[in-house]
């Protein structure tokens, strides 16, 4: 009763919500609402297509096709690609392994009908994708098999083998960006750069005739939080691919999860170690390693960096940023003499700046976000210190927020990026401006956005190669072999089945003024990682 | 010589600030019964109405301030007046400042042009000037200065203030003995409003004075304020003078062992659960009266 | 001058005083006796408004309000059993509170102690004093001048004797006569321990679970060794003495 | 009767309700605690599949899991108590896990494991009650519990992104347990369980005593019971009860970073067992499963852009429910059924929170108050 009572009020206080979204919103919070109503226009289409995939309308006949989802999930075996179809022909136990060894385009067809996932190989494939339904025939909204439900209209308007996510006119594309908790203030822009272009793409007349549906989840840069996102996109959505997540805390428990289920995950972060031993992960950005490495030599050859403290958060990509940089100044004489964790709750920057004085520190070196990066640098101007070569930190720096925050006391700061510096000014850049300012005129161009942009253009270009015939299958291995793609933004990438490092250029840029103004200045660069890791 | 002093200011910094959030507690538990545990989020509140004033509206720094203090004032007054009013026990007030404290911090969010709330730059005019220590190379900044001076000035005041007036004297009858102080005319209905507008006052200043050491967010005061409470067990909840002593104490203590024992990892963080030992075993071995909240024997 | 009448006070669901009548004039000192649990301090803190009651209370003709704090604003003042003092406040500070509802400053407060300051020099002593620490005599002091600082015309006090030697006893309730005689405040003393009370009191009510069984001359009752003893002893004798209910 | 505090929810056990002598109330209410149960029963059997329009499943998980929270918090109401540990308490029940699974445990021994691992956190923080009451009680809990956040969760846990320091594994879920939904019913099974043991203490000798030990400890002990091991044994109930939950969050999330053992979150699972109901052992699941789901709920419908929404709704909930219904849920879901079922109203009840300890005679007021007349009806 009581339970009842709460959730009366509950309805109430969202429609308070929603209403106040949608009185005195930002455009951010307008953007937000229209995705929503686009989301919902993009289910309206999709039901006549045969049917919803959501399971939205409930009733008797959702509840048994979701327990058999669930079962088969138990089994070990992917509810993508339709492998979950238990009793029909298919053979689920041929997929990753093979599709591993084919790694030239012509091999591509072969690899299909060997995962045996997609149903049939050819071009005639309307029937064929008919037989992938589960065993429950008609009655059954198999998850992710839309277009077979109703012959006439998938003919009518495509044809090709499907996926999970795809129907006749639109693909489902998940996408977990930062837009609350302790980055949360400019977290957002790094997943509107990529949505820009996604955005883009489906303006310019979609992919084949396709629109991309993109649902949006928020992380708050917590990897819990957005796990259970994913979860809840590929479980509950039933998206077709993962695109330009370019939250660090996510992407690295999101790639063993994206292979258990074969999901692509196309244009992740990269900044985390773990995503480059994903089959199914496609990182475009640099390491936050490749960054210690080259930030590290860059100081001790040109600042003549000796003894460091290095303050990171304390995740496993912060560690690694701490024993890389460790690593390199070690060649170079140098050593790291102390280093200490911060927590967003009470980051000790105080104590820290305290110590390092106290140690004759030359270079400090941080792992932060622009937030507790100003913190630190405050504290240091409050102890009238700073270090000898300033301080310099991993790609989390570059943010125009980050010279606004400190004022004065940065400058000197010395900050990673994994793309051309927003002073380069080159064409690409330009036109990557162009297209991203077109929906989003007031974001903060760092790092992340551009590694955004890069990882949704290839997913744009992949699915586009894959003409009517999207499934994951295909599109991992059309991007596994992708080469040289040109992105005007400074490293072209490739990939190659079991090598996902494809970024291990930094550019350097210094926090200078400019006039009464901060900004970021390009000083290094493209300098290529020689220590990293081959994989 | 320079690493003795930077631990002491430092030390003398955070524990002003651990005072300033644990006065405020002990005042209102003192005289009401009630644990305020919505400090932080009035701080949030009030800060965020200075910000909001100062940086999207143009007003300047001070008047931004004074208006978020007294938002914070008036705030204390409503919820003494509407709320804790209608409570009679001062347990149930604890819970209602528990939920006010939820509310407030959601309530940041909920504001739509406070949008994302997380880290604002919130400077006083008084941004990047500092002092240098003669004798030292070290310096203390003018943010730094202020909050001494602001602590300073409200131990005096509020020495004044429980002295000399008759309200603080009233105050501090009601929480001697609440009864007594009824049988003397003192009207509750009078002395609480005082109590609860002075405390939220205390908790958008301590914001204020916070806010450009630190950046604003809708957490900032949060971290401080469980140490603070735990701070308050020193005095038993009761005894300003030491409380403020164990919040001095307690970030002595961090601050040192950080700079002195760095390696001893964890140690600065178990303090206040061990200065909690440390009150329990003594008052144990004085033998007094196991602390709680029942003050009188039934009449 | 304070008059009950049917003054009802219930503990939940336990009645511990049953609809009684009380009648004190000016200038009088009354004693209310009983054994314990009899409903003698329910009786007072019911009257001071710090016990919802049922039942008339008025002072001079003017009902009283129910609320402590304004009572003593009425010029009626108790003294709750217990000596309480404000413990962390100087003694100074305890007298200064019992002047608060006549609005009492700093200023020309040494006046206003003066004649309690005379009648009490222990306390002037010990003026700075912490009032938690001084001895339960001088507390007991202190709570009966701080309560006259409100000039009250009817002064409640209850177990003055609890907890003091003799000596100290006999001591205060000279004084208390001493007061009333000068300053013509009434006087309602509650007491267990009768025979001082009755001393000094001109008259008296015994209280018996929660109803008057006697009320008349204090001498009487201190000379009739048998009610007393009655009205301690149960109700066996209690209802054969009946008979003296007036 | 000052003290009276909810002893059983009327949802699980309406049949224990006081029997009144009416007209043939019998039948109707019969029919109706059957109806209700049969709903419920239903209800809970399905609302996996019955929310999935608001959601996945993984929500409704992680409400059951917050209900075991709120419970091992609603417990210690039992004797007069509130604890700001349990979150602590939680982590190490995670803690347990993770170590447990990386050295190939199975499930069935793993919980046996975790809640005998409770006992010596749990007596640590019975020491602290023994010495102390109320709100210093809670203050020492905080201070443990923001050691343990500090010096150990953060390390091995790392923040954001999860177990940082150790570079373990993810914790996984058991075996036929994978799904979100097939989670649901082991974890539902697993909250009826303790609710159920819970329920069944309180309405044994045990629980009796602890109502006896409540209302006057002095009295309690000169009986010549021992307070201590009253008060342990709760607080060692309550510890299982938040290690278990512990553990289970950490199946139900693979990876859970230190920012999930925050003392403050403690003070938010303290707001829900008293809109629950404190002491009230259905209430405190009812409300935990509503405000651990319904936001987890809110998380899939916006990007981010209602962050705060919930804390604000959740703050003025509680604020409401402490000025109209100091009982709680368990106090509202009373009444409303008491009404359906047309026997008289429960008795009013007020929890040992609503009484000012400092002041005795207030207390005898409170007490006072309402009963003369038969009070409010």
């Amino acid at each position: 009763m009581a339970y009842l009572g709460s959730r009366r009020l509950f309805v109430l206080l969202t429609a308070g919500a929603l209403a106040s979204a949608a009185c005195g919103g930002s455009a951010a919070q307008r953007a937000a609402l229209k995705v929503q109503s686009q989301n919902q226009a993009g289910t309206n289409a999709a039901a006549p297509g045969g049917g919803g995939y959501s399971g939205g309308d409930a009733g008797a006949s959702a509840a048994p096709a979701e327990a058999g989802a669930a079962t088969s999930d138990v089994a070990g075996s992917s509810p993508g690609a339709g492998a979950s179809s238990s009793g029909s022909a298919a053979s689920p136990a041929a997929g990753s392994n093979s599709a591993a060894k084919s790694s030239s385009a012509a091999a591509q067809p072969a690899t299909r009908s060997a995962a045996g996932s997609s149903g049939g190989s050819g071009a005639q494939s309307s029937g064929a994708g008919a037989g992938k339904v589960l065993p429950g025939g008609s009655s059954g909204p198999t998850p992710g098999a839309p277009t077979p439900g109703g012959p006439p209209g998938a003919g009518s308007a495509v044809g090709g083998a499907t996926d999970v996510g795809v129907t006749a006119n639109s693909i489902k594309v998940g996408h977990i960006g930062i837009y609350s908790g302790p980055v949360g203030s400019f977290g957002d822009d790094l997943s509107y750069a990529g949505r820009a272009k996604l955005q883009e793409i489906n303006d310019s007349g979609g992919i084949n005739g396709r629109k991309l549906d993109v649902l949006v989840r928020d992380d708050a840069w917590d990897g819990t939080k957005g796990m259970n996102a994913a979860r809840d996109l590929v479980e509950r959505e039933h998206i077709f691919a993962f695109c330009c997540i370019m939250s660090v805390n996510t992407s690295d428990p999101l790639t063993p999860y994206a292979d258990e289920h074969k999901i692509p995950h196309i244009g992740a972060d990269g900044w985390g170690e773990p995503q480059y031993k994903g089959a199914w992960t496609f990182p475009v950005s640099a390491s936050a390693v490749t960054e210690a490495h080259m930030l590290a030599k860059y100081q001790a050859e040109k600042q003549g960096a000796k003894r460091v403290a290095i303050i990171y958060i304390n995740n496993p990509t912060g560690r690694a940023y701490v024993k890389a940089y460790e690593e390199v100044i070690k060649k170079f004489n140098g050593e790291v003499v102390f280093s200490q964790p911060a927590t967003f709750d009470d980051p000790g920057t105080t104590t820290f700046i305290a110590q390092a004085r106290t140690q004759n520190i030359d270079t400090i070196s941080t792992y932060l976000d622009p937030g507790i990066f100003t913190r630190l640098v405050r504290e240091a101007a409050a102890q009238n210190y700073k270090p000898k070569n300033a301080f310099s930190g991993a790609a989390g720096l570059y943010f125009q927020v980050t010279p606004n925050f400190t004022g004065p006391n940065g400058e000197g700061t010395i900050a990673a990026t994994h793309w051309v510096t927003n002073d380069m000014d080159t064409p690409g850049y330009r036109a990557y401006k162009a297209v991203v300012e077109k929906y989003y005129p007031k974001i903060d161009h760092s790092t992340w956005t551009k590694g955004g942009f890069v990882g949704a253009s290839i997913f744009g270009n992949a699915l586009k190669s894959l003409g009517l015939e999207v499934t994951r299958q295909r599109l991992k291995d059309t991007v596994d072999t992708l080469s040289n793609f040109e992105t005007g933004l400074g490293p072209n990438i490739s990939f190659s089945p079991g090598h996902h490092r494809a970024n291990k250029t930094i550019y350097l840029a210094q926090i200078q003024r400019s006039g009464d103004k901060f900004e970021f200045k390009y000083i290094a660069g493209p300098l290529v990682d020689e220590y990293a890791e081959t994989n | 010589m320079t690493k003795l002093i930077q631990t002491l200011i430092i030390g003398l910094e955070y524990g002003c600030v651990y005072s300033l959030i644990a006065m405020g507690m002990v005042l209102v538990y003192r005289t009401t019964g009630v644990l305020n545990i919505a400090h932080g989020g009035i701080g949030v509140l009030a800060g965020f109405i200075a910000w909001d004033l100062n940086t999207l509206r143009g007003w300047p720094y001070f008047p931004a301030i004074g208006a978020g203090i007294l938002v914070a004032v008036a705030a204390g007054l409503l919820f003494e007046r509407f709320i804790v009013r209608r409570l009679a026990a001062p347990a149930l007030a604890t819970v209602a400042t528990l939920a006010l404290f939820l509310l407030l911090q959601g309530l940041v969010f909920v504001v739509p042009w406070w949008g994302n709330t997380w880290g604002q730059v919130f400077n006083s005019p008084f941004a990047n000037k500092q002092v240098a220590i003669p004798g030292a190379d070290y310096s203390v900044s003018w943010d730094q200065l202020i909050l001494f001076g602001n602590v300073l000035l409200f131990f005096a005041g509020l020495y004044f203030i429980l002295r000399r007036t008759r309200v603080g004297l009233a105050m501090r009858a009601v929480s001697d003995d609440p009864t007594a102080a009824r049988l003397m005319g003192i009207r509750q209905k009078l002395v609480a409003p005082v109590v609860w507008g002075l405390a939220f006052g205390l908790s958008g200043l301590t914001t204020m004075l916070l806010a450009p050491i630190l950046l604003l967010d809708n957490t900032s005061l949060t971290a401080f304020t469980l140490k603070a409470l735990t701070v308050t067990f020193v005095g038993g909840l009761i005894s300003l003078p030491l409380t403020v002593l164990g919040a001095i104490t307690l970030s002595m203590l961090e601050v040192s062992t950080q700079l002195y024992l760095p390696n001893v990892k964890g140690l600065s963080d178990a303090w206040p659960f061990l200065i909690l030992i440390v009150v329990l075993v003594a008052r144990f071995a004085r033998g007094t009266k196991a602390l709680e909240d029942t003050a009188v024997a039934p009449a | 001058m304070l008059t009950a009448r049917g003054l009802t006070v219930a503990y939940g669901p336990v009645k511990v005083l049953h609809g009684i009548d009380l009648d004190i004039a000016s200038g009088e000192i009354v004693a209310l006796i009983g054994p314990n649990g009899a409903g003698k301090t329910s009786t007072l803190n019911a009257i001071a408004g710090l016990l919802p009651h049922q039942g008339e209370v008025t002072l001079d003709g003017e009902a009283l309000p129910t609320a402590a704090e304004e009572v003593v604003r009425k010029g009626l003042a108790l003294v709750p059993q217990g000596r309480r003092v404000f413990p962390t406040m100087s003694v100074e500070e305890n007298l200064l509170m019992g002047a608060y509802s006549k609005g009492a400053r700093w200023k020309g407060s040494d006046e206003r102690f003066a004649p309690i300051y005379e009648i009490f020099p222990r306390l002037k002593e010990r003026r700075r004093q912490e009032a938690g620490r001084l001895s339960g005599g001088e507390q007991q002091m202190l709570v009966i001048g701080r309560a006259l600082l409100s000039q009250p015309k009817i002064v409640l006090i209850d177990e003055l004797s609890l907890g003091l030697a003799p000596k100290m006893v006999l001591t205060l309730l000279e004084t208390i006569q001493r007061f009333n005689a000068e300053q013509g405040t009434a006087c309602l003393l509650v007491e267990q321990a009768a025979t001082a009370a009755l001393k000094i009191a001109s008259s008296a009510y015994l209280l018996q679970r929660g109803e008057v069984v006697y009320h008349g001359p204090a001498a009487r009752l201190r000379d009739d060794v048998d009610v007393l003893h009655s009205a301690y002893l149960g109700q066996g004798t209690a209802r054969r003495e009946s008979a003296i209910r007036r | 009767m000052s003290t009276v505090m909810e002893r059983a929810p009327s949802e699980l056990s309406p049949e224990r309700a006081p029997a009144a002598p009416k007209r043939s109330p019998l039948n109707r209410r019969t029919i109706l605690r059957t109806i209700g149960l049969t709903v419920l029963t239903a209800f809970v059997l399905t609302m996996p599949y019955d929310m999935n329009w608001a959601g996945s499943a993984f929500a409704l998980d992680y409400g059951v899991i917050i209900g075991m929270v709120v419970l091992s918090v609603s417990v210690l109401g039992w004797i007069g108590e509130f604890t700001l540990a349990v979150v602590a308490q939680m982590g190490f029940g995670l803690v347990v896990v993770n170590l447990l699974q990386n050295a190939g445990m199975p499930f069935l021994i793993i919980i046996p494991v975790v809640i005998l691992s409770s006992i010596p956190i749990s007596i640590l923080l019975g020491v602290f009650a023994l010495r102390l009451r109320g709100v210093y009680f809670a203050i020492a809990t905080l201070a443990f519990g923001y050691m343990a956040q500090k010096t150990f969760f953060q390390s091995y846990l790392g923040v954001q992104g999860g177990f940082g320091g150790t570079d373990s594994k993810a914790i996984s879920r058991p075996a036929g347990f994978q799904g979100s939904e097939s989670f649901y019913y082991l974890l539902m099974g697993s909250l009826l369980l303790m609710a159920l043991i819970c329920w069944a203490v309180n309405k044994s000798w045990i629980g009796t005593s602890l109502t006896a030990l409540r209302e006057s400890e002095a009295a309690f002990s000169v009986l010549g019971h021992s307070p201590g091991a009253y008060k342990m044994f709760t607080i060692c109930l309550s510890g299982a009860i938040a290690t278990v939950a512990g553990a289970y969050f950490g199946m139900l999330q693979g990876l859970v970073p230190s920012n999930y053992f925050q003392p403050a979150l403690a003070v938010l699972y303290f707001g829900f067992a008293v809109a629950g109901g404190m002491g009230s052992v259905g209430g405190a699941c009812v409300a935990g499963i509503a405000f651990g789901a319904i936001p987890k709920y809110f998380d899939s419908l916006s990007e981010g852009k209602l962050v705060g929404y919930d804390q604000f709704f959740i703050g003025v909930v509680a604020l409401a429910v402490v000025l109209w219904a100091p009982g709680g849920f368990a106090y509202i879901g009373r009444r409303i059924w008491h009404r359906l079922e047309g026997s008289p109203p429960a008795a009013p009840e007020v929890s040992t929170f609503e009484i000012d300890v400092r002041d005795p005679l207030a207390a005898a007021a409170a007490a006072g108050a309402e009963t003369p007349d038969g009070a409010e009806a």
